[in-house]
């Protein structure tokens, strides 16, 4: 394949100009046999085409073992996206707000008067199906430390999550663990965990999903991006002692199918230091703020093969690095061991010589470990010495930095669109629309309240500090959080907001990914926009099955479309991400579940709205109108056990025209409040604004449906509004102005969720229901 | 009525801060000589005297223990 | 409040301060506190003089109150606490206490305080195991402290968030605590009433949620008044928790 | 090197709400025959060989265990 130097390799897609790759400075090192050499890459995850390709990138010699442990991870799913890579490229990343889009830690975008917020969201799946508790707290850890890197200080968290339903232990074992875990990080460092979404679903029972979203907030000028560069500056390991924890841990799970076979991988879990974590926030930062890097870059998948190979190829330099420096928690490591560990809470930086005194005092006034590991080269290359070996001999690794980054095969793998599709598609809940002219309503609803994916999550958000920082304007419970934007520690408090959610309807997506996909992003805007925020951007973590087989690897395509072609229509750019696939287990794929996490951005935090009604005597309106979309419902679900059928359409310029109603109604302080329609229904939603708001509701809906549609049906594009008598008037102006359907459906008041003809239910049965299911559910004995 | 005593601890090659930071802690407070520290359980169990050593360990592998980072071994007791 | 002790009236401060000036806060920060930022913040917001003060530091020369605040001091492993309550600061702010200069600790500042023993008992694990946030509503009782602005019996709410919040102590302490008048504020039902069974959300021992000293001057409490001082979502209630202690350093009583 | 096994276990009286919480999992799981649990802690301590027992127990009164509430006991074990 290699027949001479300037050849250009193509063995799996990618092409290499060996004439560009820099010369090795290595005399000599110890490679494999040309025997064993494929064998053990196959037994790494590397395709023998693949391997073929290091060879090339080495100038066709054999891989040392070092070298061949760096690429398989460097080249595993995980971290190369070669699966994934050209179906994310349809993304919009761009937008007069953005200043980081993908490629670093985490996405960056302006929120004005010079302030900026770095998020972005990331999937620990797999780690927390085999230990939930540490899975989902080394998975806070990671996204956070991703924000802090940017030089932004993180100020929220989120969590999007799924089970398989609670009536089975081990499900119950999983949430509760991923809750603690999540809880037990985020709450120890300080970040208030202020939103997130859960849901239930039996195709999650072998393969949960935990999706952890960290926010940050920084000056404009404090952006610092993880890129090296200056031949001789020391390059530093600060934080936590890297040990045999985690090796092959987060990037080899999350690059495979999840089975039995996990079992064996047990010691690859990492146990979360928060404590450490909490530190290197506060020495990076203070470092950061006074110039002391001159890069930054977390250690997360791969552990310091990625960080370093990573910022050693986007500064175009070399990087040498000796693994006896880098302090070990145990005895006896081989370099492979120390290059890809992935114990947590740890971070690499490059320093100039004359701030290395200032970084090692710092470090060593808050407590933290800091070493010189190695230092930035001109060579190009990414040099891995063993100190331990004779001078001359040393080297163990010596590959070219740039193309181990980035030459990573990358697939444009089959697809074909899975039959099922078209079955569910043709589902008729028609027959049960009948049925709802004899069955009771209000029981009906009460059902519906006690749904696991309706009922409230108070359950786990009290478990989590979503107060700290005392900057949490709107708590969780409403359609998004407020968080205050401001540095309060530099003396900076703003009186301006944002806003975040993160949103999927994974069953949507398993009906109609494009769609599904499109109502992901339709929804977490209009979270936001009903606190009043203007959607500004988003981050995403795409969860999908075994991306080799053609059908999931459809869905995945078409999510991703759905996703980008929405996100170009509402001007939102996609500034960072993270894909999660192989979520199988024995075989069977989860819901594709494409989660969307949302920052809005809210100019003051006088024209903020919630969710609950606030006084008896409004006027409940109903913006946008209900049609009879009851496929791939909670009701169909949730009663009905059955999920098929047609999701429900979506226009987005309606819905656009609905949210920029909203969103100016808020800033005309006309409404008392502004609540989203999704899962349940207009039903559901009129019951959580009584609910949260302590007061019932009497209304009438004349949309002339069938009963369980009008009260179930998950028409896209509706926000259920209430305002005082004396700004009706102004707000059917504002409606008119924008052209939306609306119309008048009853007045907030009294003990009762009332709905004429259809349902009469007390509230305190109904808030019980409501507020204690979750907890039930918890606690249930078998 | 016996009393089984069970110890939980950390699996080989799992990280424990809490040890880690309690050896530091007593390393600050200027006690020298401490190679190692790691914290564990120790669970105390008295039951009837029908409850065999089995299905103690039982309950460890399903409730008392986290078999994927911990390991736990089981003594009998004389008299509670 | 309660009718101020002539113990603690009389207290002689370690370092003389002139009267009437802005009392000066000085605020513990712990590797691992998270909250010390919001202190200060709160205490600047009322319009007081707030400072960090390193957990290193071995002198509070200058600070006319101090502030232990919540967290996570060193991850809080061991016991919470435990390990803070070894730093070289504690032994400025035990001689700071000893002396009748007012100290407030709240959440992990309340754990570091009874591990100090500079109040009584401990705090211990969630009755459910569970970290608690949320809103609580608190009855302040009939005490000596000298901290809190608000008449005996007063209802208000503040939010509690904490994974060790429990309040434990023998018979014989909590014996001490209510003949001493130490228990600054219980939690309560919205009327004020206690539940049968008890109105704790973490199983607090006689629904404690805050107690002081002898003397009145030390304070710990497991709620975050810093929290609900300047407004942020419509709740200034917190500052009562701070006003008191200031005045009385304003007139030059304690300190 | 010698090893110090530490028990750390909650004083008579005082509530042990992870205990109480374990036993009563248990009971859900249907076991029975459980009259008391209780969980403490077991800290171990590899120490230089000069490190005496006096001294440990010096290191458990200041720091290890809370003496409010917790008792303790040392067991010394032949080799680390
Ligand atoms: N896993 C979670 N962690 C924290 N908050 C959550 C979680 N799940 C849901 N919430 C909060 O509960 C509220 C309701 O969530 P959800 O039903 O998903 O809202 P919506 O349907 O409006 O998107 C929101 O405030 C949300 O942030
Ligand atoms: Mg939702």
């Amino acid at each position: 394949m290699t027949e001479n130097a300037h050849a250009t390799v193509t063995p799996s897609g990618i092409e290499i100009d060996l004439s560009q790759v820099p010369a090795p400075v290595a005399a000599a090192i110890d490679t494999l046999d040309a025997e064993r050499a494929p064998q053990i890459a196959v037994d790494l995850g590397l395709t023998l085409d693949e391997y073929e390709t290091v060879k090339a990138t080495l100038g066709g010699r054999e891989a040392s073992l070092t070298e061949l442990y760096v690429y398989s991870l460097m080249w595993s799913e995980h971290c190369s996206y070669k699966h994934s890579k050209r179906q994310l490229r349809r993304f919009p990343s761009e937008g007069p707000d953005v200043m980081q889009g993908p490629g670093e830690n985490a996405g960056v975008i302006r929120v004005g008067d010079g302030w900026a917020v770095a998020f972005k969201m990331e999937s620990h799946n797999h780690p927390s199906a085999i230990e939930p508790f540490q899975g989902a707290a080394t998975g806070v850890g990671g996204i956070v430390r991703d924000i802090f890197t940017m030089g932004a200080r993180p100020i929220a968290s989120l969590d999007s999550l799924r089970f398989g339903m609670l009536d089975k232990a081990r499900q119950r074992y999983l949430f509760e663990g991923s809750v603690e875990g999540i809880g037990s990080y985020g709450n120890c460092l300080g970040i208030p965990t202020v939103g997130g979404e859960v849901y239930f679903d039996e195709a999650y029972e072998g393969n949960c999903l935990i999706n952890a979203m960290c926010v940050g907030v920084m000056r404009e000028e404090d952006l610092t991006r993880a890129v090296g560069s200056g031949p001789g500056n020391p390059v530093v390991l600060l934080g936590s002692t890297t040990g045999r924890d985690g090796i092959g841990g987060a990037s080899t799970l999350a690059s495979q199918e999840f089975d039995e076979a996990a079992e064996n991988k047990r010691p690859a879990v990492q146990v979360g230091d928060p404590f450490t974590e909490k530190l290197l926030i506060e020495v990076c930062l203070e470092l950061l703020q006074r110039g002391g890097f001159v890069a930054l870059g977390d250690l997360g998948a791969a552990g310091l093969t990625s960080s370093a190979s990573e910022m050693a190829s986007r500064g175009g330099v070399g990087i040498d690095l000796d693994v006896r420096k880098v302090p070990a928690r145990e005895d006896g490591m081989r370099p492979f061991e120390v290059m890809v560990s992935e114990s947590q809470e740890r971070m690499l930086g490059v320093v100039t010589p004359e701030n290395l005194d200032d970084v090692m005092a710092t470090c060593e006034r808050w407590g933290v470990r800091c070493a010189v590991i190695g230092s930035i080269t001109d060579t190009g290359r990414f040099v891995v010495h063993d100190g331990d070996l004779p001078a001359g001999q040393d080297i163990v690794a010596d590959m070219p930095a740039a193309l181990l980054a980035d030459a990573a095969p990358v697939y444009d793998p089959a697809f074909r669109r899975p039959a099922y599709l078209d079955e569910v598609a043709e589902y008729n809940p028609y027959h049960l629309l009948l049925e709802s002219t004899v069955v009771d309503l209000s029981a009906v609803l009460l059902t519906m309240l006690a749904s696991p994916n309706v009922c409230s999550r108070r359950w786990i958000w009290e478990q989590y500090d979503h107060q700290v920082q005392s900057g949490t304007v709107v708590l969780p419970g409403a359609d998004a959080a407020v968080v205050r934007v401001g540095l309060p520690g530099r003396g900076a408090v703003t009186n301006r907001g944002i806003a975040l959610a993160s949103d999927c309807n994974g069953r949507y997506c398993y009906l109609d990914p494009y769609v599904g996909a499109q109502i992901a992003l339709a929804e977490a805007s209009r979270n936001v926009s009903c606190v009043g925020a203007r959607p500004a951007a988003i981050t995403d973590c795409l969860n999908f099955g075994n991306p080799e087989k053609p059908e999931v690897f459809y869905m995945f395509k078409e999510a991703v479309r759905g996703l980008s072609d929405a996100c170009k229509v509402m001007g939102v750019p996609v500034v960072s991400g993270n894909v999660s696939l192989y979520n199988e287990s024995f075989s069977q794929p989860i819901h594709p579940t494409p989660v969307v996490g949302m920052v809005g951005i809210i100019d003051s935090l006088d024209e903020v709205c919630t969710a609950s009604f606030k006084q008896a005597g409004d006027t409940i309106i109903l913006v946008g109108e209900t049609h009879d979309e009851l496929g791939g419902s909670e009701y169909l679900k949730h009663v009905h056990d059955v999920t098929a059928g047609t999701i429900p359409r979506l226009d987005l310029g309606l819905e656009m025209d609905v949210q920029s109603t909203v969103r100016d109604a808020v800033r005309m302080h006309l409404l008392s409040s502004a609540h989203d329609c999704s899962d349940g229904g207009l039903a559901v939603a009129l019951a959580e604004s009584c609910i949260s708001g302590h007061l019932g509701c009497e209304v009438a809906l004349d949309d002339g449906l069938e009963p369980v549609a009008s009260l179930f049906s998950e028409t896209q594009s509706r926000i259920l509004v209430s305002l005082s008598d004396d700004k009706v008037e102004e707000f059917e102006k504002l409606v008119g102005k924008h052209a939306v359907p609306w119309s008048v459906l009853g007045t907030v008041g009294g003990e009762r969720i009332g709905i004429e003809g259809k349902v009469d239910v007390g509230l305190g049965e109904a808030a019980h229901i409501f507020d204690v299911t979750l907890e039930d559910l918890v606690n249930q004995v078998d | 009525m016996k009393r089984y005593e069970i110890f939980v601890t950390g699996k080989e090659g799992i990280f424990d801060p809490a040890g880690e930071q309690s050896k530091r802690a007593l390393a600050n407070l200027g006690y020298q000589g401490i190679d190692e520290l790691t914290i564990g359980k120790l669970i105390r169990l008295d039951v009837e005297d029908d409850v065999t050593e089995e299905t103690v360990r039982e309950m460890c592998r399903k409730l008392l223990a986290n078999p994927v980072i911990e390991d736990f071994s089981i003594t009998l007791l004389e008299e509670a | 409040m309660a009718a101020t002790s002539a113990a603690t009236a009389t207290a002689v401060a370690p370092s003389v301060s002139v009267t009437t000036r802005r009392p000066r806060f000085g605020v513990v920060s712990f590797p691992g506190s998270n909250c010390e930022q919001d202190a200060v913040n709160a205490l600047r917001f009322i319009g007081y003089s707030a400072e960090f003060v390193w957990h290193r530091s071995t002198s509070l020369d200058g600070f006319d109150a101090i502030v232990l605040p919540g967290g996570f001091s060193y991850g809080d492993y061991l016991r919470c606490g435990a390990i803070a309550r070894f730093s070289p600061v504690m032994e400025a702010v035990i001689a700071f206490a000893d002396a009748g200069g007012p100290v407030i600790g709240f959440c992990n500042g309340f754990q570091v305080l009874t591990e100090a023993h500079l109040l009584p008992g401990c705090l211990i694990r969630n009755e459910n195991l569970h970290f608690i946030c949320k809103s609580v509503v608190l009855r302040v009782e009939d005490s000596t402290c000298e901290w809190v602005d608000l008449a005996p019996g007063t209802v208000t709410s503040l939010p509690v968030a904490h994974n060790e919040g429990n309040y434990t102590c023998d018979e014989a302490t909590l014996a001490r605590l209510r003949a001493n008048h130490q228990v600054v504020l219980r939690y309560c039902e919205p009327d004020g009433s206690t539940a049968l069974g008890g109105s704790a959300p973490n199983g607090a021992t006689d629904d404690i949620a805050g107690i002081c000293n002898e003397a009145g001057n030390v304070f710990g409490l497991m709620p975050h008044p810093e929290r609900v001082t300047d407004g942020v979502n419509g709740q200034t209630q917190g500052a009562a928790f701070f006003t008191a202690i200031a005045r009385r350093i304003e007139r030059g009583v304690a300190r």
